[in-house]
Order: C-alpha cells, then structure tokens, then sequence
C-alpha cells in the first residue's frame, strides 16, 4: 500500500488514516477488532500529570448525526501511561501520538517533560490538546486567545524534543489566526478540529442531557465545520501539515480532507458504533486514490481548483 | 454439579462485530418485541453469559450514530439468539420496525455476566420490564443445568400487558412470581412485596440466599434497599447510556464506592455489587 | 391558542413560533401551503438598499443533518419590498420582521433608515442581520468585534424607532460578548444564531460543492450549537429578549430553546421540505406545553433546572 | 385543435403539498426505476404539465433534508402519477429501494411546462437519460389531443440498457428515433446525429419547427448549439440542485441573460429558452 504513504512534516506515516483521541483510548480494547498494524497511526485519550476522574453522569448524548460527550478528560496519568499503556502502544510499529494536557501553563510543560523523558523514543508526536471545552480551569482560554496559544506552544517545544502538534478548537471566529500563531511557536503541525461546543434539553425532565450542562458535539454533523477550517488553514499557511478530522467515516470523507490541505487524518466517533471502521477507511481511500488517478496522498493534498467562473452577463442574449 | 459450573465459568471470549440479519420480528405484548437474530457464520454469541449485552445497529446511515445496548434474551447456539426490546426513542423505533431479513450489525458479548452461586444458595432474581432478559437467560441456563430449584424468578410491571415470556420459564421448571400494580396478574402491587415475604421466610429456614436484579432504577433501588437491610447479597444490573459498549468512549460510568469514583457500565458491568453503587 | 401567547420585549406574539429570514422569502408562496395568519410573525429575506444578485451556482448542498448555502443575500432592495412585499406581509396581521443589512457602516443605517421611513407602522421589528458569512465587505468583521457590533447597532437603532433585534453569528469564541455588546446599544433582543461556516468537496471533480467555496451550515446538524449559545446568553443577561433558531424541526426543538432561555423561536430550513412546518411545530409545540403543565410560554422559559448532584464519592462503601 | 388547446392552456394551479404511498416500483434496465405514486385523496397532480415537477421525499428522519426534485413521468388522474429515477446519490438510492405502501410526501406540481406549439410546428423532442420523463408525457399528451403526427421523439443512451418505456410512446403513435453510443440499439452514436438530419430535412420542406430537450447537460449543450446554429427555437428543461423546489431558497439559480443575471429553475423554469441560458 506505498501509494497510502506520506509524510506528516519530519514524520513518515505509512498510511494517513490515523484514530483520534478520545475515541480510541489507549488501542488494547481494539485489538480483537481490527489489525492495529494497519494503521497510520493513532492518538491516546489525553493524558495529564495526574490521574483524573472524569465528569458526572450522563456524560454521552445523540444528536441529530452527531454526539455530546462530556468525559471530563478522565485518564491514568503520565505516570501509567508510560507504565502501562506506552509499551503496547510502542509495539505495534504505528506512529504513536499522545494527547496531553494540563490544568495550568506549568502542568502542561510538566507533562510534556515527563512524556518526553519517559518515552524513550516510543513516542512520535505529542499532540498538545489546548481546546477541550469541558475544563472549567484554563483550557478554553489556551484554545482562543492566539497570544496565549503562542506562549505556551512555545514553552512546551521548549521542554521537548518530539514534534508538537497543536490540537485547535474552533469554537473561534479566526481558526488561522490560532494557527499561525501555533506554528511561528514551533509546532510541527495543528489538529483541526477538536468538537464544537453544544447542548441539549430534556425537555420532560427539564434538564440538560449532560451534567455539565454543555459537551462537545463530533461526527458526521461537524464535517463541514472541520473542512472549512483544514481548507482555511491550508490556504493560509500551506507548508505548515494539518492532521484533519470532524465526522470522518469513510474513504470519500478522508479524501475531502486531504484536498482540503490535510496531510492526514484522523477518525474519531465512528469508532465506538465501527470498531474497525479505520481499515475500512484506508482500503476506501486506497481504492479512491487508484479510481481517481492519484499516485499518492502528497499528489491529491491540496488539489482543489476552483468552479469554473460563469461568463459574463448581458442585458441582451448575444444569440437573440 | 459440573455442568453449571462449566456454564458460570465460562470466562469472556473477546467480543466481536458481525452481521447478523432478523430472522424473525414477534411483536408481543405491552409493546415490547422479541427479535430473533440470525449470523451468517460462527460468532462468539455462544459463549455469552447472563447478563452480558450486545450493541445492535441498523444501516441507519449518518443520523443515529451509534449502537444500542440489548441485553442478551436467549442464545440458541453460535449463529442465533434473540433479545427483546420495547420503544424508547429512534433507534428502538427503528428495531420494532426491523422486517425478517433486514440486516443488523451486532457487537458482543459484551460486559460481565452475573456471579455464579455458591454453594447450593437459593437465587432470587428480580425482574422488570425490559429488565427481563438477562434472568430470563439465566433461569433457562439453570434450569439446563439441573438448578431450577434453586432459582426463583419475581417478576413485576404496571399491568398483565407488561409480563411477556414467561411460558419458556415456568415450563422450565422455574418458580415465577408475578406481580402487577394494577393487580390484573400475581400479586397487586410491587413485585418487591412478595420478594420480602420470601427474603423473609428463607431467612427464617437460614437457607443462604442471594438477588440478581435488572429492571427499572426504582426497582433496582428497592431490590438494593432490601439488600442493605436484610443483609442478602444482591447483583443489579445496571442501563447506562452507552456509546461503544466495550469501555473506550468511557460515556457509561457509573458511580460507585471504592478506590475510584466511577466504573464503567459496559465493562465493569452492566452487573455490579449492590453495595458498590453509589445513588443517592 | 392563549397558551402560545408571549411577549418579545415591548412586542406580544400570538405564538412564538416565527420563520426564519431567507427560508421564508417573502411570504407569498407559501400562502399555498399554510395559514400565514397562524404564524407568531415571520422574518424576511435580508434587504438592502439596492437591490442585489445572488451568487454563482451551484449554492446550496445537503451534508449530514444540514445544508450548505451561499445564496448571496439576493434581495429585491427597499424599494421593491416597500412597494411590492410589504403591503402583503402586512395584510397578515402577524409579527413582521423584517430582515436587512448593508455592505458598509453607512448602507446599514441608510437601510434600517429607508425602511423606517417607508414601513408606516407595518413592521414589528428590524432584524439586522450582521452574521451573514457569503459576503466578502464588511459583514464578518460587525459580526465578530464587539466593539464594531457595538457602534453599528447603536447608530442604527438611533436612525429608526422601530426595535432592532441584532442577529448574531455563531462564528465566534464568545457569543456572550457579542450579545451585551449590542444589548448595552440598544438592541431589542437578539437573534441566534445564523449560519455556521462550513464546506464541502466533490472528490470527483476536485471541486468544492458551493460556487464561493463556503457556505453557512443550518439544519438539525447545527441545533446542539445554537441551544448552547441561547443559553450561554440567557443565563448571562436574563433580561435580554431571544429569538432562538437553528436545526428547529419539532415542537419538542421548540421548546428546548425556550426552556435554555429563548422568548420565541424562528424555523429556518425545514420549511424548505415541509412548506406547513411552523403549522405543524406550533400544535406540537402546544400539546406539549399542556402535557408538561405549563400555562404558558413564559413559564417555560428559562425553567432548566440542573441535574441532581452525586452522593460524595468515598473509598469505603457506607453498606459494607 | 380545441382539445390540444385545452391541455396546454391548463394554466399552473396551486401547489400542494401530500402524502402519497408508492403503488408499485418497477426496477427496468440500465438501474432506472419507475415509482408508481398514489394519493389518497384528490390532489392537484391531475393539472400537471409536461415539464412540470414534483418534490418527493421519504420518511428519512433528519438526515437528507430536503426533497428530491423529479420530473412527472405520466399521470393517471387526480390521485394517481408516475416519476422515473435512477439512483445517484443517497435520496434516490432509498427511493429505488421503497416498496409497495411506503409513504412520501410529495409537493407539486411545481414549475413551468414546455410552451405549447404555435400553429401546426412540429415538435422535436430530444431525450436523454432520466431526461425522459417530461418528454414521455408531452408525447402522449400530443398523442391524447390527436397530434402524434406533429411529434418526433429522438431518444439516445449509452447502450440498449438506457433506453426504457419505449412501448407506451410507440404504441401511442408517435415517431420514435433511438441512437446509442455503443450502437446496441438504433444509431450508433449521439441522438443528435440523427436529430441533425431530420432538422435538415424538416427544414428544407419549409416546415415549422421546434426542439425541446431534457437529458444531461452535454446533450442539452448540444440541442442548443444546433438551435442557434440552424435558427431553430429550442427549449431546455434543466436539471439544477433544488431546495425547496417553489422559489423561497434561492437555490437553483440559472444563469441567463436578460434584465437580471440569474432566473430560478423551480419557478421560472424547469424549462428555459435556449438562447436565454448563460452556459460557456
Ligand atoms: C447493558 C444494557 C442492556 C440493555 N438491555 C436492554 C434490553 O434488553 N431491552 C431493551 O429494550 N432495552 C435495553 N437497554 C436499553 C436500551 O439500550 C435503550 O432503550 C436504547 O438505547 C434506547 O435507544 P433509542 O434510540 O430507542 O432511544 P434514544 O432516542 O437514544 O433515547 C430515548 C430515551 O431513552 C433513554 N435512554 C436511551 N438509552 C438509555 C439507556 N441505555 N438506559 C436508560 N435510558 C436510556 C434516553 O434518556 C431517552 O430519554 C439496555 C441498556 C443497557 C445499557
Ligand atoms: C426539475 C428537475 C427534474 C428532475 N427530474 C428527474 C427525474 O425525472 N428523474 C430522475 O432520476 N432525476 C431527476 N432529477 C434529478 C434528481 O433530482 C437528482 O438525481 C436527485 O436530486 C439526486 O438526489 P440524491 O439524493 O440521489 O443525490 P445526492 O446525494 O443529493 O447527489 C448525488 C449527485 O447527484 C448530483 N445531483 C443532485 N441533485 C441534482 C440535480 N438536481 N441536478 C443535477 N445533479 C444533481 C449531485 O451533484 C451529486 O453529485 C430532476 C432534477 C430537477 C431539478
Ligand atoms: C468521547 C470523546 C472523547 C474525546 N476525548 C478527547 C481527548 O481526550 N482529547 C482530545 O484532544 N480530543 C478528544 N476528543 C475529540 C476527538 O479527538 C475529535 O477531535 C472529535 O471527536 C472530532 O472527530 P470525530 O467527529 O471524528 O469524532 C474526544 C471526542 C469524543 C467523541
Ligand atoms: C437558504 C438560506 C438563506 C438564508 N438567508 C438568510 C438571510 O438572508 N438573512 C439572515 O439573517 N439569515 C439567513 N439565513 C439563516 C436562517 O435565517 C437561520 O438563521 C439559519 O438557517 C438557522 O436556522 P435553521 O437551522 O432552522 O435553518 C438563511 C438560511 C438559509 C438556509
Ligand atoms: S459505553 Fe463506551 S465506555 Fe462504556
Ligand atoms: S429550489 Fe428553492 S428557489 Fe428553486
């Protein structure tokens, strides 16, 4: 499959379908599914320095071709995630991303220090998560305010030596303004998009359908959202690689990203209904990439022209 | 008793996602319907426990996105079993609609079943609405392993309507209490009246005793009251929203005592110790 | 129908179930399909001072639970509304808003002016319109700076006495801000929300699905987005009047977003499919009124109540 | 001619939106499909003209939102009509797959029909594709009003396969002229080959004439050409993504020239003046 092949910046990734995080927690429950090898890659749930407890119950909801989540970033902490999870995760030859956060400036340059002196080269890019909506303290500000962004992007590649990709939000009214400013602090590459902020009612019991009132929406419902944004980006900033995702569930969606400007992708909701759904995705966007006559990713990045434009309007018909 | 040992064994096989097509769509009673499922080829249905659940899911396209949880009703053998469900919303809707013939995806078995017994306790299981299922696996199951004796099944709903399937138990052999709070079959009033008559009376014979409930949270809160009181050892199964049904969403937790605050219904559960829930 | 009975502000609605600007045109052809006279009002089409063109073709795509549109803001201008639209709008005896904006600080205050000057007491409420994503000059900019909405709201309600409700954009990190920023102008109320920005692609042609690449995403998928934002703004400024839309296509939507906070409520897209919707939605909305006890909208309004707390998490059972 | 009058002086009536069930759906070649639609009270389907639309849409839930636009095959009366399909994209790959008794609902008649003939023109119709429908109803229609002889029906596709419910027109009398790509069936090669000649000949014996065409874009660029070419009128019937299909999105501009730039294919059109389209 070398036509799947393409480099995410420094990285080489043997497929661009990767699992997002959040969607495919640390990849062990998914081995009695699918071939973990297949993949591109895949993004751990975020981990932060300690262990968290996640958010009251309900925390999931359905809305119409999307979900609310509302997890509360529940995770073991760095210290077994290296422990416990990273040398699975380490031996299936896949480009391993782990998602990380902090409550505050300081604990997310501790956790990228601590992923960092503990991984042992077993971990390919960190992928900074500065747009969950769901943490009262610090985080949505990280996500929207590009000086901030900037700071503290430029304070983790500091800690680090493994690729930093920042995960935006686009609960914002300028996706390439947070971009930009993410990139010029050295990162090697943005996710685009974390989920929209959203709610629901139930309206017979007079209450939100999530504890915390408000979740995050994904899946198919975001994908116009999350494609606006890649193409937006990519406009903008074209050397600078975007990891797509927002309602992926099948090759024709991944090709859309990937026109868009995305290097890669990544599936997220379609997991829990799909176990499998990435393998079938990457044989979709394989069989595609051949139909359409591609020879590789790199070559259908960014491809899109424009419609072509109308001719000119005239009172009067030139054929009258 | 060998072979009821080599059933509760039985240890999770890892789960698996397949094709299966309605055999068959019987609507019964109450609004509640059974559907009979059938898999082109050998699953990993057959080794499914009491109480453990599977995520069903039609070719809905894009709109309703993920699977819904049924618990398991019945399991002819690797290719075929059945679950029953009643209409909440869209996805069950949808299901009651399902024609013979109409293809599913199915993931499963997935969760923990119930805890064998021990020794030669007496079980109670408690029963309610579309709680049924998973007890109604495990009466036929004890039954087959020559323990209908030791298995006696409370069943309770609002009218007569809401009591479906019962033949398949009693011609097992297995005792059935019923009761309705309309009073239009069994006992009049909530099934858990009667359970405490013979909490009480097996107590009394200092029979060692246990409950597996499923039903409504109501029900499972009473069933969970009694256990406290009496000091009976009791399972609930829990019904919490699930979005993958085999522990990576981490949508279904459930609150319990112990080292950390929530465990997660799919795979912790959906059966957990009474004492562990922690509900208000 | 006293049960529907509300006020928005100054202004009492027969029911609060409206129609959306630009899903509802001018009224006229949908005298076909319903009995416009059971409407609690309708918002028309955006006017301007000119009349304008739409955009290129093709304009509008479905994605999932929602469809693109980049129509252009095509309208017929004050003039031809004044003379050809209005009379018939306002025959109806329902709520009249009407919707407009301009392509520039002046052209706004020139249009709610000239509409002013010509409605002759026939419209209830200028809806402005300063979210619209389609059009390149100016439109974004009013719709995302606090400051700028600021300005421009005030000098348009001092140029007209009829009230100005300002309809906001979603594409924005901090809806709340936007809304006190035109409420402390002098704005009425609010609408929320327009459409979200959003894109998609044919992989076949290599081409995006809209003429002008982006359109604004509306429909179901777009619901959980503008439920959260009623609410963000209703518990931030509970006296504010709002007018809720997005992805409504039942009773039970409705009541949702009057439960969140909104005073009435406008259906866009789903006219579209289904020409009687707000019929339909208005009986629904009723009976379900009536079945959950409440006398009247108001007293839904606003009502969320959160969800119980958990017991205190212990490591010890108190039962063991 | 006072019967050929009377049906092309129906003038467009109200609009309504009803459900109707699928009476029958009969898969033919080449993956079309005809959908048999029955009403079950009076509706205004019996006034349709040729050329005239409906919107239909099935019970989809939220996802496809919108109806999908199809142009009326044949009607029966008031209660009953007839569309032809192929599927596409997701709404009419449901459609295809609707049985007997499912509901839609349907909104029309919507549009503008084809002009009616000025004197004793003769009508070239030029079909391809699920461009057929409109065209199969002006030829029967002609045929109904006596005036077979004043219509010729110039079908193409790419094989044998595309060419479907011939009989109902040749049966009706009505000149039928077949070309197909590949040559299974009548010509080998464009319908406009033939079409050509004809319009040679038609125009050298000095007769009245006027095309009217409904297929895929490439043929209608075509008719066009030739229309401006030999001086011939010609109308279009086009095909434009439709929201609503009664003029309130704004959706299905059609580029033209004339006071303003864009007219709308659901109200002005389907069917336009070849020389007015704005086409490269
Ligand atoms: C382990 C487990 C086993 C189950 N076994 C059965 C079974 O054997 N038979 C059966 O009929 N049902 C069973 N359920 C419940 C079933 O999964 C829900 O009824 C179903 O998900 C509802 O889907 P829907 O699309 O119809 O409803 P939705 O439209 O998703 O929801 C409709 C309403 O039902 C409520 N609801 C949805 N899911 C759940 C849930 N999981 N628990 C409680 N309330 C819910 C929602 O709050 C909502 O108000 C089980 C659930 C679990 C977790
Ligand atoms: C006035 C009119 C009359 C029509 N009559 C018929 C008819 O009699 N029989 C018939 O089979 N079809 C007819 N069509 C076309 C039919 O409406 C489309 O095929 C249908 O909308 C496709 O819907 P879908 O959900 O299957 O495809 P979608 O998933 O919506 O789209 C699939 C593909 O089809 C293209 N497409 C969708 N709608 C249209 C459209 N309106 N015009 C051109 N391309 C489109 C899209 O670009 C896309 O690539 C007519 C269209 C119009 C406007
Ligand atoms: C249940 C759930 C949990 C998630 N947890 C995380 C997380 O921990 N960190 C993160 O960066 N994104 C998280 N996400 C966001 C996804 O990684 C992804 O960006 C988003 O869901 C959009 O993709 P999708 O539409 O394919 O799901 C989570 C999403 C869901 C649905
Ligand atoms: C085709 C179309 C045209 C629209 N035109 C306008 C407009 O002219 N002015 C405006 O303020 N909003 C316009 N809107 C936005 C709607 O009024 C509404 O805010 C949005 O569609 C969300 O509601 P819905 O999901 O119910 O459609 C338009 C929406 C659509 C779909
Ligand atoms: S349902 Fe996803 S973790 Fe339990
Ligand atoms: S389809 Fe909506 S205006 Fe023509």
């Amino acid at each position: 499959m070398s036509r799947l092949a393409c480099d995410f910046g420094p990285l080489s990734l043997q497929s661009p379908i990767l699992t997002a995080s959040g969607c495919f927690a640390y990849a062990q429950q998914f081995e009695q599914f699918l071939d973990l090898k297949r993949l591109g890659g895949l993004s751990t749930k975020g981990i932060s320095p300690l262990p968290r407890r996640g958010n009251p119950v309900p925390r999931i909801y359905e809305t119409a071709s999307g979900m609310l989540n509302s997890i509360g970033l529940e995770n073991v902490g760095v210290e077994a995630f290296l422990s416990e999870k990273l040398p699975f995760l380490a031996s299936l030859g896949v480009s391993i991303w782990v998602n990380f956060f902090g409550t505050d400036f300081e604990t997310y340059v501790q956790c990228a220090r601590e992923l960092s002196e503990g991984s042992a080269g077993r971990i390919d890019v960190l992928e900074m998560n500065i747009s969950c909506p769901n943490i009262k303290k610090g985080g949505i500000e990280f996500g929207t305010v590009p000086e901030v962004a900037h700071k503290l992007t430029r304070a983790v590649t500091e800690a680090t030596d493994i690729p930093v990709v920042v995960k935006l939000t686009p609960n914002v009214a300028d996706i390439v303004g947070m971009a930009q400013a993410v990139a010029e602090a050295g990162a090697a590459g943005v996710s685009l998009i974390n989920t929209i902020t959203g709610m629901a009612i139930d309206v017979r019991k007079r209450r939100p359908r999530i504890a915390t009132t408000y979740g995050g929406l994904s899946g198919p419902a975001i994908k116009p959202v999350a494609l606006r944004m890649v193409h937006q980006v990519h406009r903008a900033l074209p050397e600078l690689p975007i990891c797509g995702m927002g309602g992926i569930i099948s090759g024709e969606d991944a090709l859309e990203f990937i026109m868009a400007g995305a290097t890669c992708v990544q599936l997220g909701t379609i997991n829990f209904s799909e176990p499998s759904a990435s393998v079938r995705v990457t044989e979709e966007l394989d069989a595609l990439l051949d139909e359409l006559g591609f020879e590789n990713v790199a070559a259908a990045r960014g491809c899109l022209e424009s419609l072509d434009p109308e001719p000119p309007h005239q009172e009067e018909s030139p054929w009258r | 008793m060998d072979l009821w040992a080599r059933l509760w064994q039985s240890r999770p096989v890892p789960a698996a996602q397949f094709r299966v097509i309605v055999e068959r769509n019987t609507a019964l009673t109450g609004g509640y319907f059974q559907l009979d499922l059938e898999a082109p080829v050998s699953t990993p249905i057959a080794e499914t426990r009491a109480g453990q659940f599977v995520m069903l899911r039609g070719e809905w396209g894009r709109d309703l996105l993920n699977g819904r949880a049924f618990s398991v009703l019945d399991v002819r053998d690797d290719r075929h079993f059945s679950v029953l469900a009643k209409v909440f919303g869209r996805g069950t809707a949808l299901l009651s609609e399902a024609e013979a013939g109409t293809p599913l995806t199915c993931t499963g078995p997935l969760g923990t079943g119930f805890p064998e017994p021990e020794g030669d306790e007496l079980s109670l299981l408690v029963a309610g609405g579309v709680g049924l299922p998973p007890l109604h696996l495990y009466a036929r199951r004890a039954a087959e392993a020559g323990a209908a004796k030791d298995v006696v099944l409370f069943y309770g709903g609002r009218s007569e309507a809401d009591i479906v399937l019962t033949e398949a138990i009693e011609s097992a052999g297995v005792e059935l209490v019923v009761a309705t709070e309309d009073g239009s079959r069994g006992h009049k009033g909530f099934v858990t009246v009667p359970l405490l008559e013979r909490l009480r009376a097996a107590k009394a014979e200092g029979r060692a005793l246990r409950m597996l409930s499923c039903g409504p949270t109501p029900m499972l809160q009473a069933v969970r009251k009694l256990a406290l009181e009496l000091g009976v050892p009791a399972h609930l199964c829990l019904e919490e929203q699930m979005g993958c049904g085999f522990g990576v969403c981490l949508g279904c937790a459930v609150p319990v005592y112990g080292e950390l605050p929530y465990k997660y219904c799919c795979t912790d559960g959906p059966v957990f110790d009474a004492r562990e829930v922690r509900w208000s």
